[in-house]
């Protein structure tokens, strides 16, 4: 609502590719960008708080959202915006939120962890790891209830799946038999902690054995992979409302959050990683399949523009009024 | 008129708001087949069928969890702790999603839900089994907390919480659950946030929530033989907390003390003495004192059980000290 | 410590047949005898609260715990009568803490549910379903730090698997290889529901595969079978500080607790179950291993005059005062 | 006499510990091989190897339970929550067995436990990141709570922590991590439960603790330019309170003020208002007020954020309507 009241509007792409990589490879670079400048305008100031990056797993987040509709439903943790965006939230809300203005999804009361679009059905990003697993469940359960067919994806860490909530929202989601993708995000590092020092057993997804649920595993290099994937478990929630959990292998390019020199690996390491960054891969597969050198600079031009846009928007919006306190606590009056 | 047991009271708020909107819906341990832990629920698995009355696991921060999930995509869950005991492994859900998922959403997601069950001390059930857990929600912004101690207020404060649009916190009491009460055939909600002056009076004012409005009553009616003139004041709404309605049974009175189980470090009884010290300031002949629960875990042993939670002779001790008599 | 106080002693049992399960059937008679008991002085209003019976259940606690040595440890739930019995606390603290009493184990403070006795390395029962397994997997963390070889039971109901702390305790008993076994009674029900309608997955002892745990799952109508497949994972606890994850089956003659007519379940089904009763194949198998019907009797008779003795010394013992509050809330001085 | 940060004097008074006793251990995540979230144990996994500084995944109940089941057979656990934030997960085990776990047991066993970790508001984390919990836990019987404000004082009452054979709450603040103080060379414990004047004044006593201490002081310092006296009153520890510091300034001052992080509803600040309108009633020429949070869930944005956290500027200006100035 309050983009609307603004006067700009972000920039049109148009003319471009058709072919579905040719969009993931949009999304993919505009997080990439988006989170780059993200990371710039923090080191200037203009970013408070945490602020968890997204780089290296954009394949995951586009993917996976590839295979949904948009009545469908996502839940995920502090590292929201890569998801954010790729359900559809606008670079002008994201950015803005970032920035703590009035213009951004929460109205910048939420910040980097708590991007929430209703709109696109963005539940939010959370910030207590493993909370938002039963919450999503029971965003799955509202859809049974209702008989609505939607799906619920529900995004989380390598870390979270030690954690009660993980294991609570799991047993009800198979006992119940909701429509709910779990899927794990398996970065190898809960923050500075390797996952051979959290994990006695190295495959997350033996995990669904317990709970007598459909399981998969894989890499997350390819998009187009990530979407087939997801989309099988979406189909068993959608069309037999049975939840499965995903265990999705990735790797962060950036630290844990901004203050977090990520000392704990080489640089060998990463540079490993980075060579098979999935953002190079998508962009290989868009020429692939047809496009020419001047249609991905067309794409990357018009992302470019929709980053200055949406960095211009943040800057220039207004910060929200105290005012707002009151009615954002609580729907409807209340005197305490 | 009518007269109901309070748990029948709630069980015709819940019945009759579940037949008013499909969305609202009942989710706990043993709410469904076994009737209730408390028989709060009879016979409304049999009336809703298993779609609405929905027996869970022994998995309080997972079923919170649903239902606050549900609650933001517009269903209107009625979530039962078996007690508020066991609210305890479901604290964060309750802290950190259901009271903040509209302010961090700016404003976009409401959680309209309600969580209910027994609150506070039942009869020699042990130190985990005796919370009076409202000090930990009541604190909580993005939270309303209710304190019924009547019947009628039972149902009228339950149909109110059905249809608020915020989270809230239903605090019933296992020691209530059979008493009787007057209720209107036609009530329906009774506001949340309004006091209710249950007894005048002249002398001092006690006021109180939930069982203990039973005990000040009490000990209104003891030292009424004694000549004094007890107000009762009891609350209802914990959060939001009716100053007005305090205030000026105080400024009549100018004496007070507050009857509340609970441990007496801070909570909703400090909660009251710091506004009442506040906005009453000039009112205050004596301090306000409180009278709560001992600061101890709730021992098992009967007489020390009977010791530690407020009882009328606690009160009029108090209240006789209050007056110098 | 009171008790000794106390001029009474218990009769002594003498001259008894000496093979194990002589003993055995000692312990599961005076569990089932104490309980039976406690019912009725419930009924008359000297114990009060909740009391959880173990009737059904003997063969489990005396089993598991006659693969102990004493100085290992027990932690258990709110149905701890039966546990605390066959770790060596006398009937007198029991039943004197049923009552409430200054003699009772824990000093009448702790009640049905909190049976503690330091003496005899048994750890307690607790109320808040799942909460106490971590604390468990605690006490086993401290037997490796100190190196001590001592290894600690852990007993939890069917119903206590769908909870976080479950998970976690497991999770973090296999991540560091803790000596602790883990023993799920499934009495089928967790107060009135089956475990058909709480877990997706009827084989619980399955989810030991998430962690890399080792684990069993058998029926305990032998208290014999129960002895010698717990000492196994005993010996792996001990020997090589690795967790198990035991299932034992069982059942619950009385409802879940006193207020409970279980009125979930056919009488057809009690007495199917009550047909098979461990007490009564416990005292078959003490004849079959050359026991005569007067030493059985006289096994019996050493019981009810324990019995007898118990219920006297809780009701003539002194209630706790009051002044035992505030001394047993903090150690060492403290004003609020 | 050294300068020392607050972060520093935390890791000197465990290490100390850990050398003293070596049933002392830390637990928490990336206490370790990360050297600390917030650095505070910086060093310790090399001084005292993986059996003594344990790295957890993200389990705040298991290894809060760890900890206590640990502690009941004699070992001294310290653990660290990575904020106070995530302890709401493992609110139960603290609530229900590290506190209960003595009385319940009739005193046959102790819990000598330290849990520790930064609590209040950080800079602009958002709502869920932003608590101050001690008012859920200062309300526990069975619990110690303390909230130290200089680092010779987090070295003291770190070490009389450990040493203490009750569970023990432990609170920090991000933002008094990198905060200097000068501690004494053989500084031993700090008594828990004993505040401390931290600035006399003759007109209002400002009553405070952890970073609102050093506000307090900030508004102190610019009430004297108006010629406004202040005495400061720095807690230090919430659990026990220290009554009778409190009353005697507020005795001499007549006027009292409590400056606290977090919600005001209740807790800590209403349970001081409670106390000392009590015990010093008659000394009173005015209300006591407090300067809390405000009630709402903290926003992102920091202008609101800073808003919401009492500053130098509300307490002057609360300090200014008391003096009717
Ligand atoms: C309950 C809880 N404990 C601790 C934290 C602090 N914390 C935030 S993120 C994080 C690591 C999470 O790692 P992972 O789940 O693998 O997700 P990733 O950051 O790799 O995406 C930790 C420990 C928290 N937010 N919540
Ligand atoms: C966290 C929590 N939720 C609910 C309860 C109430 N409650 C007590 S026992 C029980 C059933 C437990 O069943 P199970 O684990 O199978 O043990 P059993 O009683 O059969 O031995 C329930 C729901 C509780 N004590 N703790
Ligand atoms: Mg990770
Ligand atoms: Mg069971």
């Amino acid at each position: 609502m309050a983009e609307k009241a603004h006067p700009k509007k972000a920039p049109a792409h148009s003319a471009l590719p058709s072919a579905p990589i040719a969009e993931y490879y949009r999304q993919m670079h505009l997080i990439r960008r988006l989170e780059e400048e993200a990371a710039r305008a923090y080191a200037a100031g203009k970013i408070g708080g945490f602020l968890h990056l997204y780089i290296g797993q954009e394949a995951v987040g586009v993917g996976a959202l590839a295979a949904l509709k948009p009545e469908d439903y996502v839940v995920t943790t502090y590292r929201d915006h890569g998801i954010a965006i790729a359900k559809g939230m606008s670079s002008r809300k994201l950015m803005a939120e970032l920035w703590g203005k009035a213009t951004g999804c929460s109205g910048g009361l939420g910040g980097s962890m708590h991007m929430f679009d209703a709109e696109n059905n963005m539940l939010g990003g959370y910030g207590i790891v493993g909370g938002h697993i039963p919450l999503a469940a029971g965003v799955a359960f509202a859809c049974k209830y209702r008989g609505d067919k939607r799906v619920t994806l529900c995004f989380f860490g390598d870390g979270a799946v030690s954690i009660g909530g993980f294991h609570e929202a799991l047993s009800l989601a198979a006992l119940w038999k909701l429509p709910i993708v779990f899927i794990c995000e398996n970065n190898e590092f809960s923050m500075g902690t390797p996952l051979s020092r959290t994990l006695s057993v190295e495959d997350i997804s033996i995990k669904a054995d317990g709970y007598g649920m459909a399981r998969d595993r894989f890499f997350a290099t390819d998009v187009m992979l990530v979407k087939e994937r997801i989309a099988e478990a979406v189909a068993r929630a959608r069309d037999e409302s049975l939840p499965t959990l995903v265990e999705v292998r990735t790797y962060r390019f950036r630290g844990h959050s901004m203050s977090d020199p990520a000392k704990y690996r080489t640089p060998k390491e990463l540079e490993e990683h980075k060579s098979r960054d999935p953002l190079t891969l998508a962009r290989k597969k868009l020429i692939e399949s047809g496009a020419t050198e001047e249609d991905v600079a067309k794409i990357e031009a018009a992302v470019e523009a929709e980053v200055v846009d949406a960095i211009k928007f943040a800057d220039e919006s207004p910060s929200p009024d105290v005012n707002v306190l009151e009615p954002t606590t609580y729907d409807g009056p209340f005197a305490a | 008129m009518r007269t109901l047991r309070y748990r029948e009271a709630l069980r015709e708020a819940m019945i009759e708001e579940m037949e008013r909107d499909p969305l609202v819906f009942l989710m706990g341990e043993e709410v469904g087949h076994y009737q209730g832990a408390y028989k709060v629920t009879e016979g409304m698995l049999e009336r809703f069928g298993e779609k609405r009355v929905i027996d869970t696991p022994i998995v309080e921060e997972g079923f919170a969890g649903i239902g606050i999930g549900a609650a933001m995509v517009g269903l209107r869950p009625i979530i039962e702790f078996m007690t508020w005991n066991f609210s305890a492994v479901a604290f964060d859900q309750i802290l950190n999603n259901a009271a903040k998922v509209r302010q961090m959403s700016g404003g976009q997601f409401n959680c309209p839900i309600v969580f209910r069950g027994p609150n506070g001390s039942a009869k020699q059930v042990g130190s985990q089994h005796s919370h009076s857990m409202e000090h930990f929600y009541a604190t909580i912004p993005g939270l309303k907390v209710v304190a019924p101690a009547f019947p009628a207020d039972a149902k009228g404060l339950m149909k109110a919480s059905i249809r608020d649009n915020n989270p809230v916190v239903f605090l019933e009491s296992e020691t209530l659950y059979s008493v009787k009460g007057e209720v209107p055939d036609d009530l329906d909600t009774v506001p949340i946030g309004v006091a209710n002056v249950v007894r005048q009076g002249a002398d001092i004012t006690l006021i109180a929530y939930s069982r203990m409005t039973h005990v000040a009553l009490e000990a209104a009616e003891i030292a009424a033989k004694e000549g004094i003139s007890v107000e009762v004041v009891d609350l209802r709404s914990l959060r939001p907390l009716d100053e007005e309605t305090m205030v000026r049974s105080v400024q009549k009175t100018h004496r007070c003390i507050v009857v509340h189980e609970g441990w007496p470090y801070g909570g909703v009884g400090a909660e009251i003495v710091d506004r009442l010290q506040r906005l009453a300031f000039g009112s205050l002949d004596a301090p306000i004192l409180r009278v709560a629960t001992f600061d101890v875990p709730m021992p098992y042993n009967a007489e020390l059980e009977q010791m530690c939670i407020p009882g009328a002779a606690r009160v009029i001790a108090a209240v006789r000290r209050l007056l110098g008599k």
